[in-house]
């Protein structure tokens, strides 16, 4: 059952990340590409998670946090590109 | 002379992060206990030159009524936002509303922002820069008035109430 | 491990899976940036929570031992998610996006006339 | 300590580096005592170990105390033991020279050039493939920084085709270090020569890929033809002490050629034995024919002694392509004479600009010189020597060179090097001409050089007669080098005693 | 003994000058003057040995490896011309004292002289063929000082660098041949190679060698047509030309010739070439000694001249042949180094040696002219001088040798001609100057020189004159020496002046005859010369040397063409085909390990990765879009770390990707947002098709790995790293322990990177756009307050995520790499949200010392095991029991990933907040420098970057 | 797989490759990093592809090679290091030059 249901979240997941892609492709804005990578940051958290259950492993927890941790930082950082230009300022 | 405000300046925070250091190490041992705890007051000595003076939380209790409460309501604003996106059918009225805080610190208008973006249908678009006033995307509206008077009485009054009195 | 945590496990897992699916599909079909900003904001962290949680479940249920360590990422998404939110949403009324015309409301960020500075001609409009 | 002196040349420059670098601020004074005197211990670690090498016995220092091939292992062998002294006595020259003021005009000087020596140690004495990669990094990434020194629009630009090339050049050198460790599933050279003597053949294409493309790259740091374009500009735009320093850093990548190919593809390598050798034969050929062009066609003394390195580095590779014992000898002599030489030279290129103000380096009328006697004698000798003509090293080296080419080589490597040794010789005869001799009349202006300016032009230069009056030790150490290279075994078997009889 | 030191003395004299040049001139010239008067003497002093025919031998070791000795001999030839160089040389020491002007550095002058006759010496006295080459090139280097000692003048330069890179180019030639003909010898020892010559001749690489050797010997003796040289080099200094020019140097490609003629001249080939290019040599120089006005140029001419008759003789070969030339050796080095220091004492005296200038100077100069008088009799072969002798016996040989085959005659006849002409010249030079009226006066009132500076003069007249009379007794001894020396066996010979009316007398008188009426027509005969355009040598070879400059230039122009995209792809053209080589060597691309199987999520990752490359080059004129795409790239390569089981790498890539992301944007900023469209759509193909092949490449390559078993050492890192290293991640284990050296390494790079971006930033002026590429101002909001409250929530969380990371690290994923980019990007959200005053204002501590403390930790913890007599790095830890806490372990790895930790953390806030620094549109100094900057660090108000 | 993984590891290469031949620094730059990436990926597959078996002594699964992993752990660090230094080279050459051509010259020559 647990399987089954790993099978059905990847494929959703994956599913998922092509729409971040095709948004991250065709734009239109700025932003919009922004807003796509950033999803398929979170996004890519549950490849790691599921990854973990199928591999039956921890490992890849620390992997988790720190896309977590991280694609908030770039979000951050390209906004503030977007916005100041300068972001470190 | 060592006071308890001079090596512990944020007793919460220190609790906090101890506790997050149990929940990283997997572990109860009491070394660890140790380990996290020594962190736990070290994070914050090094770091509290960072922090801006923060609004103390005056009551405690609400403050975790308030948790409860905006965890229930991101629930049912997800499957209402779920529906709204995943149903094709349905005509949306996407509406920016101008929405007057009554919020004066920086910290609690941050919270306020951030639940008014997790909950239903709103997203907390622009705080401007004089802070009186927070600009909302709303996904389906009918109501303007009446979205902002929910707001206003299920997040930002009790913020209020919780950290500024 | 029981069938019933099973199932839990399973549902949450799916659950999640859907929620991430509908806010990954919202911000690829919906009309214009603001209304794809909702999608990732709120489903998706809802999503990979569902996930996390199931994660934990699982764990939990074959170790033996109570492990909560996913809280840790699902607290950090919650706090950030609708920081990222803001300030995208602040980068496309900065860029003046356009939006869906049946929005109502005009704020003033997106009145041009209001913001009253003259474009700058850029420097490297010339290239070099 | 003794057992230590191997890690010297590596954690002296490091923690002279350290305590250099730990303030951006801080005496002047302190600081240049702190590098030279790390320097001058520098040159006497380095020659306690040539004496150590010049035993013929190999030894080597396990780092971490992890045995090869699972450790990171320093060899000493002669080789590697007379790269240090080379790069010590350059070193010594160059540092003092930069302490009449150089080091002053941007931050970090001394730090930075005593990392720089600690990549270009490691480099020689490290026995392992990837640590090689690693050291190669340092080095370069110290070089970029010290190119950049004291700034100005020719250094950077002549920085960024020199970075940006140098890390495509990182980049191959992974991907060819992956291909070999894929190949043959390790990263010590000596342990690779017996895997690569023992693989089956379905993997020598995998291994000559490998091996070929780490050519390219060492190619690209020695500066052979169809790669060498990024370095006249940069060695020309640099601070002379720092090209002075830079004088060595082609022969890094020559060293590892001549390392790499003969202990990984030696005799035992069967159908991979020589893999580099066509390669290197001509392409070695065909940057000496460049560089004499480049010789004759520099304006300026400054590129003149750069496309100078590059004749040398022609001539240098042309010995490996030659391959045999004699010419491996032949070349190492004329590495110690060209390294010192043109690392001298740089100096003094320096110290003419200086002196004649406006007109700088370039081969132009100028003013006349205040110290123009002294500085011409100089400039003689150098050039001389750089020219290969007798009575300095570079004619001894270049005899050496010539005799050790065999048959055909002949044919083909007696032009070349005459006709490009004709070509440095016209070209310095003009360049000394216009500098010393077609002066504007008038007054002469300017400031007497600094004295530190002088020692390090003649430290460097003195290597010129000394050379020729030690020409029979220092040929027979060479000869001794060549031939211990020419036997990897040895090195193999101390390495690995117990893998020894897989051959 | 006595040999090295004939040769060494005059090596030492090199110094004598230089240190007694402040003791005033007469001391100094002097002095000069011992040192090879002492070698002369010794040199006389073995005559008697070596007329008892010993072998006079010198040899020691010097370089094996390049058969190098420093071995001398000393023989016939060495006698003959250790004379003239140190005898001549002793006279023009003596002539130049008067000679150079007041204040000319006569010390300078002296050196160089003595360098050249040292470098002489040697080269008459080598007994190894390397070693005479050396000696050959001295000359060459003493000779351009010599010429360019007048420096100031454009012809002393030009000549000086004119001969030496003629000369030079000789030598080169010179050395190859001598490699070669040692190589046929099979030694370079003289004697071994003297006495192979069958061996040699034999040889299929004799003619090579030869030409090569002959190369060496015409440029140096200025032989046609390699000549030309020679009168431009007349810009030097009168006794440099009297000495160098005539008596010696010019005479060492004839010693050469002489000296292999046993080992290299048995061949017909030799006959033919040395008396051809001799002969033509011959008549050439005497047409043009005819002709010049200058009275050096005559000279130089005639020197040309005669030089070519020597070498006819040479080429002829018979020993009877060789015996002339060693004697006009002689002879010419006698009267035509008086000629031109009597030239000298004339343009010294009447300030030119312009020939219209000159005239009548009989009155002025009674003495110099009786002098010069019967030294050009004895040029002219004037009989009772000792010309004559050796035009005799030229005039002889070329009678009675069938070097020619069918046309043997041809020889004599121009031999003849040589004769005429040189008779006509010499008459010329005597008659123009001294009797003939003056047609312009000269720049000077002319008068007699002082007597000393006439005495070389006198003696070598007197030589002329003696050797002419007695030549049986004067020079049959040291002749007879000489020529044994080249011939091998003793010649028997007789000097006389009068043999009878034979051929050659006849030819003698024929020249005098024809040869005065030659000068009688000499107007006509210029006129008929000045028809043909004058070629100047000098002028020709410049133009030359410039023509070569420029096309130089231009060659290396187009070969280097100072296009890094150029460089970029020869870099790749190189690496495709190396790659393509092992490819093509490559049975069979995919090998015997078996493929696993695919599954949806690992296309779907390799997709994304795909895409995000190709996007990346197709967005990469919209810059920021480009590093979008370049960050799914990143962030895909991170999950597939993960998902290939690599965990670490996975956090390490995660991390470094986000701070490449927020520098590569910091920089954008002050770059253009676009790329300009400026390539063709020809060369983008040409670089596709470029990065495709090298592309395809790379994945053949690794798919060919990936298919195959690997061999690898690693698993000796699994059972180790527990037991060895103490630590569970064997990943780290290797970073911290089994290959600490590494990290070690790459630590210093980054600490390194910091340094010299720190120099990068120094007065780094930036325009800072005041919008963004469409021309929108920037938002006022510089820092969203949202943005603000929540970085001070994240750091504290931040810094114990990376504590976190960084205690696991020997167990488990992470390590003091990783925690060290956490908290360096943590502290990087804060100079974001707040910006840098603010972020400065609390991290008031430099990130230098950071940085390099980190490095100083790691190199600690390494010689920390120097004190348990371990090697650098060695590893240790331990279990350790503490009651209520239990047990741990403490490892010494961990102080050495605390030194990463450090060092990253050092290093990266070195160069991404001093960055964001330097692009602060408020800070105070831009363009302070750099001192500045240090001297003010001391004041807590410092805006430096750290 | 092993196929997949080459082809976009190659594919990968040619577009850091590419991008390495513009003619304006900071494609150059990102072209490097591509190619980093891509090299990194190449050089970790060296010692195979393993999907279960981190490099933790005690999970009872086959082991990944650990030493390619270490190697690229390595190399993204110095490749760190390089890229920010030649990014910030790239903005000094800019102020300097006063364009960003790699060159240091404004028209492209062909
Ligand atoms: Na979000
Ligand atoms: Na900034």
């Amino acid at each position: 059952m647990l399987s089954v249901a790993l099978y059905i979240t990847l494929a959703l997941v994956v599913m998922a990340l092509l729409m971040n892609l095709y948004r991250l492709t065709i734009g239109p804005s700025l932003p919009d590409r922004v807003l796509a990578l950033d999803t398929m940051y979170v996004n890519s958290i549950a490849l790691i998670v599921l990854l973990g259950l199928w591999l039956d492993s921890k490992t890849y927890f620390e992997s988790a946090l720190l896309i977590a941790m991280l694609g908030f930082i770039s979000t951050v950082a390209v906004c503030k590109y977007i916005l100041r230009g300068d972001i470190i300022e | 002379m060592i006071t308890p405000r001079s090596w512990l300046p944020t007793p919460v925070l220190s609790l906090l992060l101890l506790l997050v250091w149990l929940l990283l190490v997997r572990s109860y041992a009491f070394g660890q206990f140790v380990l996290g705890g020594s962190l736990a007051i070290l994070i914050p000595l090094l770091t509290h030159r960072f922090w801006d003076a923060r609004p103390r939380i005056a009551k405690p209790i609400a403050l975790l009524r308030f948790i409860f409460r905006v965890l229930g309501d991101i629930i049912t604003a997800n499957f209402e936002v779920a529906y709204l996106i995943a149903n094709p059918w349905r005509k949306l009225k996407p509406h920016f509303i101008e929405y007057p805080l009554i919020l004066e610190e920086r910290f609690t208008i941050t919270l306020l922002a951030s639940t008014i973006s997790l909950t239903p249908g709103t997203v907390s678009a622009n705080l401007r820069m004089d802070g009186k006033s927070l600009l909302i995307h709303a996904l389906n509206v009918d109501d303007e008035e009446a979205l902002i008077e929910q707001i206003r009485e299920r997040y930002e009054r009790p913020l209020k109430e919780i950290y500024e009195c | 491990m029981s069938v019933m945590i099973e199932a839990l496990i399973s549902l949450l897992l799916i659950a999640g899976g859907i929620f991430v699916f509908i806010g990954s599909l919202g911000m690829a079909h919906l009309r214009d940036f603001y209304m794809r900003l909702h999608g990732p904001t709120k489903a998706t962290t809802l999503g990979i929570g569902c996930m996390l949680i199931g994660s934990m479940l699982y764990f939990w249920s074959v170790e033996g031992k109570p492990d909560i360590q996913e809280m840790l990422i699902t607290l950090f998404l919650f706090i950030t998610a609708p920081v990222s939110a803001h300030l995208l949403a602040k980068s496309g009324l900065h860029l003046r996006l356009k939006h869906a015309d049946k929005t109502q409301g005009k704020p003033i960020e997106l009145r041009a006339e209001e913001i009253g500075d003259k474009p700058v001609p850029h420097p490297d409009t010339g290239h070099g | 300590m003794m057992q230590h002196l191997i890690v010297f040349p590596v954690v002296l420059p490091l923690v002279a580096g350290i305590l250099l670098l730990y303030q951006r601020q801080g005496l002047v004074r302190y600081k240049r005592a702190v590098s030279v005197v790390a320097t001058v211990l520098l040159l006497f670690v380095t020659i306690a170990l040539l004496r150590q090498a010049d035993s013929g016995e190999i030894t080597y220092y396990a780092l971490g105390d992890w045995q090869a091939p699972f450790g990171i292992v320093l060899v000493l062998d002669r080789l590697s033991a007379l790269m240090l002294l080379v790069t010590a006595v350059l070193a010594i020259g160059a540092v003092v020279f930069a302490c009449a003021g150089d080091d002053e005009k941007g931050s970090n000087f001394h730090g930075l050039f005593q990392w720089q020596l600690l990549g270009i140690n490691g480099a020689f004495l490290t026995g392992d493939l990837f640590n090689l990669f690693v050291f190669f990094e340092v080095l370069l990434l110290a070089s970029y920084a010290l190119l950049l020194h004291g700034g100005g629009k020719a250094r950077i630009q002549a920085s960024v085709h020199y970075v940006v090339l140098n890390l495509a050049g990182s980049s191959l050198f992974l991907i060819a270090v992956g291909i070999l460790y894929g190949a043959t599933g390790t990263l010590n050279m000596a342990d690779m020569a017996i895997r690569v003597a023992e693989l089956p053949e379905e993997r020598d294409g995998l291994v000559t890929a490998g091996a070929l493309m780490l050519l390219v790259v060492f190619g690209l740091k020695a500066a052979i033809l169809p790669l060498y374009f990024w370095l006249p500009k940069a060695y020309a735009s640099a601070p002379a002490p720092v090209a002075a320093l830079f004088a060595i850093m082609t022969k890094v990548g020559i060293y590892a050629i001549l390392r790499v190919y003969s202990l990984i593809f030696g005799e035992s390598a069967g159908g991979l034995e020589a893999l580099e050798h066509p390669w290197v034969w001509w392409l070695s050929l065909a940057t000496l024919a460049a560089a004499g062009v480049g010789v004759m066609a520099a304006r300026d003394l400054r590129l003149l002694v750069a496309y100078l390195v590059l004749v040398s580095v022609g001539t240098l590779l042309a010995g490996i392509g030659m391959r045999t014992p004699q010419a491996v000898s032949a070349l190492l002599y004329y590495l110690i004479h060209t390294t010192l030489i043109t690392g001298g030279l740089f100096l003094l290129a320096e110290m003419i600009g200086l002196q004649r103000g406006k007109a700088g380096t370039r081969l132009v009328k100028g003013r006349p010189m205040v110290q123009g006697a002294a500085l011409a004698m100089l400039f003689f000798i150098g050039a001389i020597a750089v020219a290969g003509v007798p009575p300095f090293s570079g004619a001894f080296g270049k005899a050496l060179m010539l005799n050790a080419a065999e048959g055909n080589q002949r044919l083909w490597l007696w032009p070349l090097l005459l006709l490009s040794s004709l070509a440095s010789l016209v070209a310095l005869s003009r360049a000394g001409s216009t500098l010393f001799w077609r002066s504007h009349r008038g007054n002469t202006s300017g400031t007497a050089l600094p004295r530190r300016q002088w020692f390090g032009v003649v430290w460097l230069l003195s290597a010129a007669p000394l050379l020729v009056a030690l020409a029979g030790p220092v040929s027979s150490y060479t000869q001794a080098t060549a031939d211990q290279l020419a036997n990897p075994q040895v090195l193999i078997r101390t390495l690995l005693p117990d893998a020894g009889d897989a051959q | 003994m006595t040999l090295l030191w004939i040769a060494l003395l005059p090596l030492l004299g090199v110094l004598v000058p230089v240190l007694t040049a402040q003791r005033g001139r007469r001391f100094c010239s002097m002095a000069t003057a011992v040192l090879p008067a002492t070698a002369l003497v010794m040199t006389l002093l073995n005559v008697p040995a070596l007329l008892d025919g010993e072998q006079l031998r010198f040899s020691a070791t010097w370089m094996p490896e390049l058969a190098l000795d420093l071995a001398f001999r000393l023989d016939g030839l060495t006698l003959l011309f250790n004379l003239l160089i140190l005898g001549i040389g002793l006279l023009i020491i003596l002539y130049a004292h008067y000679y150079l002007a007041k204040d000319e550095p006569f010390g300078r002058f002296y050196a160089f002289l003595m360098l050249f006759m040292a470098s002489m010496v040697g080269i008459s006295m080598s007994d190894n063929l390397i070693l005479l080459w050396l000696f050959w090139e001295l000359t060459s280097l003493s000779s351009f000082l010599l010429i360019g000692f007048w420096s100031h003048q454009s012809d002393a330069r030009k000549g000086a660098r004119m001969a030496l890179t003629v000369t030079g180019a000789g030598g080169l030639a010179l050395l190859a041949g001598l490699l070669l003909l040692g190589d046929m010898a099979g030694s370079f020892n003289m004697g071994d190679v003297l006495a192979s010559g069958d061996a040699i001749l034999a040889d299929p690489r004799y003619p090579v060698m030869l030409v090569l050797v002959l190369l060496g010997a015409f440029t140096k003796s200025a032989q046609f047509p390699f000549h030309f040289w020679l009168p431009h080099a007349m810009a030097a200094p009168t006794p440099v030309s009297a000495y160098l020019h005539s008596a010696t140097m010019v005479k060492a490609g004839i010693f050469l010739m002489a000296r292999l003629h046993p080992a290299i001249a048995g061949s017909e080939l030799w006959s033919v070439v040395v008396s051809l290019v001799g002969i033509v040599t011959m008549l050439y120089g005497a047409w043009f000694a005819l002709v010049k006005t200058d009275l050096k140029g005559i000279l130089a001419f005639s020197t040309v001249s005669h030089l070519g008759l020597i070498t006819v003789l040479l080429g002829i070969g018979s020993p009877m042949a060789i015996l002339a030339a060693l004697f006009h050796i002689l002879n010419h080095a006698t009267f035509k180094a008086a000629l031109f220091m009597s030239a000298g004492i004339i343009d010294h005296e009447a300030g030119t040696r312009e020939l219209k200038q000159l005239g009548g100077l009989k009155k002025a100069m009674p003495v110099t002219a009786l002098l010069t008088t019967l030294a050009a009799a004895a040029m002219a072969g004037v009989p009772l001088f000792n010309g004559f002798l050796s035009k005799e016996m030229f005039f002889t040989e070329s009678l009675e040798t069938p070097v020619l085959g069918g046309i043997s005659w041809l020889l004599p006849a121009l031999a003849a001609l040589g004769g005429i002409l040189s008779v006509a010249y010499s008459l010329r030079l005597v008659h123009a100057v001294f009797f003939k009226p003056a047609r312009e006066a000269p720049p000077k009132s002319p008068h007699e020189p002082p007597h000393l500076m006439r005495l070389p003069v006198e003696i070598l007249v007197v030589l002329c004159v003696v050797v002419g009379l007695f030549p049986a007794l004067m020079a049959t001894g040291l002749l007879s020496l000489a020529s044994q020396a080249v011939i091998g066996s003793p010649l028997d010979f007789h000097l006389a002046i009068w043999h009878g009316v034979n051929l050659p007398l006849i030819m003698s008188l024929l020249a005098f005859v024809v040869g005065i009426a030659l000068y009688w027509r000499h107007a006509d005969m210029r006129r008929f010369t000045q028809q043909f355009a004058g070629v100047d040598a000098r002028r020709v070879f410049e133009r030359i040397l410039i023509s070569i400059g420029y096309r130089a230039e231009q060659a290396i122009g187009a070969l280097e063409g100072n296009s890094l995209q150029r460089y970029v792809g020869w870099l790749w053209l190189a690496a495709l085909i190396m790659g393509a080589i092992g490819l093509v060597q490559m049975g069979n691309l995919t090998g015997s390990a078996g493929n696993q199987p695919l599954d949806g999520v690992l296309i779907l990752g390799a997709g994304m990765l795909m895409f995000g490359g190709v996007a990346t080059a197709a967005t990469h004129r919209y810059r920021l879009i480009s590093l979008l795409m370049l960050s799914v790239v990143g962030l895909f390569v991170a999950l597939t770390f993960a998902r290939f089981s690599a965990p670490d790498l996975a956090l390490t890539q995660l991390s470094v990707e986000v701070v490449t992301m927020i520098l590569l944007m910091l920089a954008l900023f002050f770059l253009p947002q676009k790329t300009p469209r400026e390539s063709s759509p020809l060369r983008n193909v040409r670089d596709m098709l470029l990065a495709g092949s090298l592309g395809l490449v790379i994945a053949s390559l690794n798919y060919a790995v990936l298919t195959r078993d690997t061999l690898s050492i690693s698993n000796f890192f699994v059972e180790n790293s527990k037991s060895g290293g103490g630590g569970y991640n064997v990943v780290n284990v290797i970073l911290v322990d089994f290959r600490g050296f590494d990290t070690l390494g790459e630590i210093t790079v980054l600490a390194i990177a910091g340094l010299a971006i720190f120099k990068l930033l120094n007065r780094l002026r930036l325009f800072m756009p005041h919008s963004d590429g469409e021309g929108r101002v920037w938002s006022p909001d510089r820092y969203p307050a949202v943005l603000t409250s929540i970085s001070m929530t994240l750091l504290p969380l931040a810094l114990l995520v990376s504590a976190f990371i960084f205690l696991r690290g020997h167990n488990q994923p992470g390590g003091g790499f990783i925690a060290g980019l956490i908290t360096a990007v943590a502290l990087i959200l804060l100079y974001m949200a707040r910006g840098v005053e603010w972020a400065q204002a609390r991290l008031d501590f430099p990130f230098q010392p950071v940085a390099v403390i980190g490095v100083a930790v790691a190199t600690l913890t390494g010689l920390g095991s120097w004190l348990f007599g371990h090697p650098f790095l060695t590893s240790a830890f331990g279990y350790f029991s503490l009651p209520l806490i239990g047990t741990f372990e403490l490892a010494t790895a961990l102080l050495f990933d605390l030194g990463v930790y450090l060092a990253v953390v050092g290093a990266t806030l070195m160069i991404l907040a001093n960055l964001g620094k330097v692009t602060t549109a408020h800070r105070p100094v831009t363009e302070a420098s750099e001192k500045e900057t240090d001297a003010n660090a001391a004041t807590p108000s410092a805006q430096e970057p750290r | 797989m092993e196929l997949l993984y080459a082809m976009t590891t190659g594919v990968l290469t040619a577009c850091g490759l590419y991008l390495m031949l513009r003619g304006r620094t900071f494609p150059v730059v990102v072209g490097l990093t591509l190619l980093s990436y891509a090299v990194n990926l190449f050089l970790f597959s060296m010692g195979g592809l393993t999907t279960d078996g981190p490099a933790i002594v005690s999970e009872e699964n086959g082991y990944a090679d650990p030493l390619p992993q270490a190697l690229v752990l390595t190399a993204i660090v110095i490749g760190f290091a390089m890229t920010a230094f030649v990014v910030i080279l790239a903005m000094r050459a800019r102020s300097e030059v006063g364009n960003d051509h790699v060159d240091g010259k404004k028209e492209d020559r062909e």
